[in-house]
């Protein structure tokens, strides 16, 4: 991520040979994901919150529910709106500053695994018809960058999606609602998980780390749901893909989502 | 996808509400050099999207830290009128347009011979008038024959169309509609002299049979694009070959030299060696109308009862978030803060 | 400060709402070396506040023009996570955001030896992950850590506090409500060792008597906070050694070289002659819970009645400038053309 | 203000040596602040206007009003919002573009000495309730630097305010509100003045000019309220002060206080 960090020829020639012997920097498997650890609603200001760590990658994750009006051509359902902070706090390649197109794709990506999985049904997060509806801000900050951010940012947000409880509300008069101290888990519906793959010359391997991710051409990450569908994918990077390839690729980052997802579910149960 | 499958999008007899066949592409126009001033320029009508591709360089980047040492950098700005969607959109530019700027950009650069012009940026500007769906394809499309009409040497041209999913069934170039109401888009980029992908993403829920079969379809119909752009190029050059030998006896207009054949494309595939070699005389319009197959009809006749929302190119109203009584926190500060072109964005799903 | 003094912040016993004396710092602890990547990191717990403190450098600076030939520049970002607060706060830095990164960066700077790295910036970004009030002050204390933990020679360390003023009394630490209700706020950045007030402001109404007890008070307070921030130093650095005496056994974990005991701090005074200089082996985590005097309640056990704002470092709603009728003037524009977080950023008041 | 300009080292050395001889370039004493003169109601478009000079600083300051929503959890008070900007006009170092962190820091400075000294009763700007309050926007504009523009703001500030008309309004149903044509003057409740003192060296001199601001290392903007009492404070740039310097400072600081206030008072009389 970023074109700003000269990674150099030698470390490149270096894990490009031994990716000929079938060998990766830190020892992993080609189709082997990072350890994945969670530390959950540790913000109590926050609704929900998580703070993952994939491998050395770090961020946390909290979700805020407010109260708003619905968007007037869904006046029933409630809106879920992801933004994502590449913070300098995490690698001395990223600038302060208003949000990279590094962050934007972090957060659309992870938005789109969110939303099209459906895993929250944004109906019940209808309080009053077109007046009142809960908008879910899932807001991410990288507190330590080690590579393939996309994985650990959908499997954080879904695991403090997971810890939110969302207050009760109580009608009043004139459509005025309010908000009461009791509150409610948020339920889950699905439970997405990606997995990104990426492409340093002939070798497609899963969950790259900093330096791996560095000298990859390309990366493609997929949203898998828990029946094993496809609901989100994108190709980053100016690399490209044979189509055989591709799905090649997409049926190897599946099984892993199984094993992450194993995770995610054990740290939530 | 906004859609979750239950709105009828194609009839009994297996047409789509716009008439076409699941496997058919909207019609589509090309033109090539409609910009003056643009070193490269096309202009792309895909159903009712309209966009105007331009391209500047190679040239100087400014910041000069930001140039690569061994090769240009490729900038995309691809940015919606705030008139080409149903409700006027922000004039800011929204993160979905940096994201789709981006991703058009990879796409780009994997074709270019960018290391020819080290330390330079070829800036490509995207401006779309009108969105039917699919707008981020038909730019890439345009965007790629704009290169070659700047003459910037490329390994192909990429041809760009969505495949998805309607009423579970896999089909060719969602228009807006089916943008909208499917339950699944894979808009796909893709050179078919180097049979490579350069851009792909999906949004929707997908098996993986009708993903792969979505693919093949789309690799299909980025085929016939490429036909279209290819003749687009050709005709250009012949028109401006016309053009030429007319003002040789007339000295009427002025032939830039610039507006000399540069497109080179060193396609590495047999499958291209027809490229325009010998100049077609005529061709008094360099404007082609592709009609595949049998002649869609591009209005829909009746819009159908289900189907009264927005187009998801167009920009959402931002949800206000009041609460009307005792709120436990403020929210309106929150959305108000929040710039309000994020949440529309988010809102358009992809 | 939003409040009048009239709502009763002290019992008639002389406690504060959350149980501690008028003199009384709220738990604190600082873990350092948190962050991998960072060159230094501490985290700062005070209360409810929770803060990541990272420094990075001293390293080049960009755009090149701005560094300065005869020392290093510090920049300061502190940051409030959106999710800090009650009220979800604009991703966007406020106003009240830079202000502060200012004053803390001008505090650091008064005891950093910046002549030793001309031409260079040393970054500390300061992110509130949770805000409980005075939460620039803890910045300020977790920063000097950070940046000892750098290995950035320092003419000492600088604790931080900040003094008050709630029904009429001068308090020491305000927490959230205190700091939303009270009359008054002076946050101080003291440095013990030196002698020295490299951080001070004020807001509210005061005699001069009261501020010069408040800032008697906070001095002290500060010196406390000062043995805090030694202690946690020496554990680091005592846990490393331990570490690193297993590691010469059973040399499972990888010693980084970076992490060796770098912090510099050539402290001018006899006071602090106590540097850790002797390895203690054991100390497993170094994590210090400080807990000064009695134990105070850090959770309000009854939200007051008369305490239903929000607190100050929430972020406000911002006042739509509606116009009901009739407007002498065209106000709406203009209202727009103001950027909203300015506005909400002034609410804060602070 | 800024660290891009770098004063001579022999201007520099030239100041400090005066001021060892207990002399300033422009002949001040160290405790004496520059003429201040008022140019009040320019702006017949603002509601309120001042154009202040103090030496050669020179600012004009305008008071917008308007109708606008409350904060909700002050229903019943109105809104004040300030803010600066440091225009290319004034100063060969000042910049174009989005505000400066010394355009910030001024505009905060001056707010809190407006804010905390109670000078506008807010709750009199109240219209109706959590429905319709004036809001006052109080903008800033430099047209010349020379020195100590904070102290300059804030009697500005309260200057343009003291010649805000607001208008009246009347009632009509619905809680809708007509502006009526009639206006009249916005009550000013409390007159803080702020007086800054300079850092140079071991001397604390009062109201640098520009050339004294450059070389100072430190500076404290008190505000005080006509009772003596102190309503804010703020300590600028990267110098340092011993608790008792800065209680002396201080003190120094009301004396001048007053003498400023008396000016202020002439001119709006």
């Amino acid at each position: 991520m970023g074109d700003d960090f000269v990674i150099s020829e030698i470390e490149k020639d270096y894990i490009k040979s031994l990716l000929e012997q079938k060998k990766r920097i830190d020892g992993r498997e080609f189709n082997q994901a990072r350890n994945v650890e969670f530390e959950l609603n540790l913000v109590k200001k926050a609704e929900g919150s998580a703070i993952v760590t994939l491998g050395g990658s770090k961020l946390i994750v909290g979700v805020k529910a407010q109260l708003g009006s619905p968007f007037p051509d869904t006046p029933d359902t409630g809106v879920i709106t992801t933004s994502a902070e590449l913070s300098p706090i995490a690698s001395p390649y990223f600038e302060s500053g208003p949000p990279s197109n590094d962050a934007i794709e972090l957060a659309r990506v992870t938005d789109r695994a969110i939303r099209e999985s459906h895993c929250v049904d944004l109906s019940k997060l209808c309080v009053i018809p077109k007046k009142s509806v809960w908008i879910l801000f899932i807001d991410f900050y990288i507190l330590n960058h080690d590579g393939n951010l996309f994985d650990a940012a959908v499997i954080g947000a879904v695991a403090a999606l997971a810890t939110t409880k969302i207050p009760k509300v109580k009608m009043l008069e004139d459509d005025e609602v309010e908000i009461l101290e009791e509150v409610e888990p948020l339920k889950i519906e699905h439970y997405p998980i990606s997995v990104t793959s990426y492409k340093i010359g002939e070798y497609n391997i899963i969950d790259a780390n900093f330096k791996e991710e560095r000298v990859s051409e390309a990366r493609v990450t997929v949203g898998f749901d828990e029946k094993d569908r496809i609901v989100s994918l994108q190709k980053g990077a100016t690399g490209v893909y044979k189509p055989d390839e591709l799905l090649a690729v997409i049926k190897e980052s599946l099984n892993v989502s199984k094993t992450l997802r194993k995770e995610l579910m054990k740290a939530l149960s | 996808m906004a859609g979750d499958g239950t709105v009828q999008l194609i009839d009994e007899k297996g047409k789509r509400l716009d008439g076409r066949n699941f496997d058919e592409l909207r019609p589509i126009s090309i033109k090539i050099g409609v910009l003056e001033n643009a070193d490269g320029s096309a202009e792309i009508r895909m159903g009712n999207n309209i966009i105007i591709a331009a391209v500047y360089g190679p040239r100087e980047l400014h910041p000069k830290h930001r140039a690569l040492p061994d090769r240009a950098l490729i900038q995309c700005f691809y940015r919606m009128s705030t008139f080409s969607v149903n409700d006027r959109k922000s004039p800011a530019p929204s993160r979905r347009e940096k994201e789709i700027s981006m991703i058009i950009s990879n796409a780009l650069t994997s074709v270019v011979f960018t290391e020819k012009y080290p330390r330079t940026t070829i800036d490509v500007y995207l401006q779309v008038l009108q969105a039917d769906g699919g707008t981020r394809c038909a730019s890439l499309t345009a965007a790629s024959v704009a290169l070659a009409d700047a003459g910037i040497p490329m390994r192909g041209l990429i041809a760009s169309v969505a495949g998805g999913l309607i009423n579970d069934k896999v089909v060719l170039d969602l228009y807006d509609i089916e943008d909208q109401k499917g339950s699944g888009d894979v808009p796909l980029g893709y050179c078919p002299v180097l049979d490579e992908i350069s851009l792909v993403q999906l949004d929707g829920v997908f098996t993986l049979e009708q993903f792969e079969e979505c693919l093949k379809l789309s690799i299909k119909g980025a085929t016939e694009i490429y036909d279209i752009q290819k003749k687009a190029l050709q005709d250009k050059y012949a028109a401006i070959r016309a053009d030429v030998s007319v003002d040789a006896k007339e000295t009427k207009k002025e032939v830039k030299p610039k507006e000399e054949p540069k497109a080179e494309i060193k396609e590495e595939s047999q499958a291209v060696k027809e490229e325009p070699k010998e100049a077609i005389k005529v061709a008094p319009k360099p404007e082609i109308k592709a009609k595949p197959k049998e002649e869609p009809k591009t209005e829909v006749k009746e819009e159908p009862q289900a189907v009264k929302e927005e187009p998801k190119e167009a920009v959402k109203v931002a949800p206000k978030p009041e609460i009307k009584a005792k709120p436990k926190e403020e929210p309106k500060a929150e959305v108000k803060e929040e710039p309000q072109p994020e949440i529309k964005d988010e809102k358009e799903a992809k």
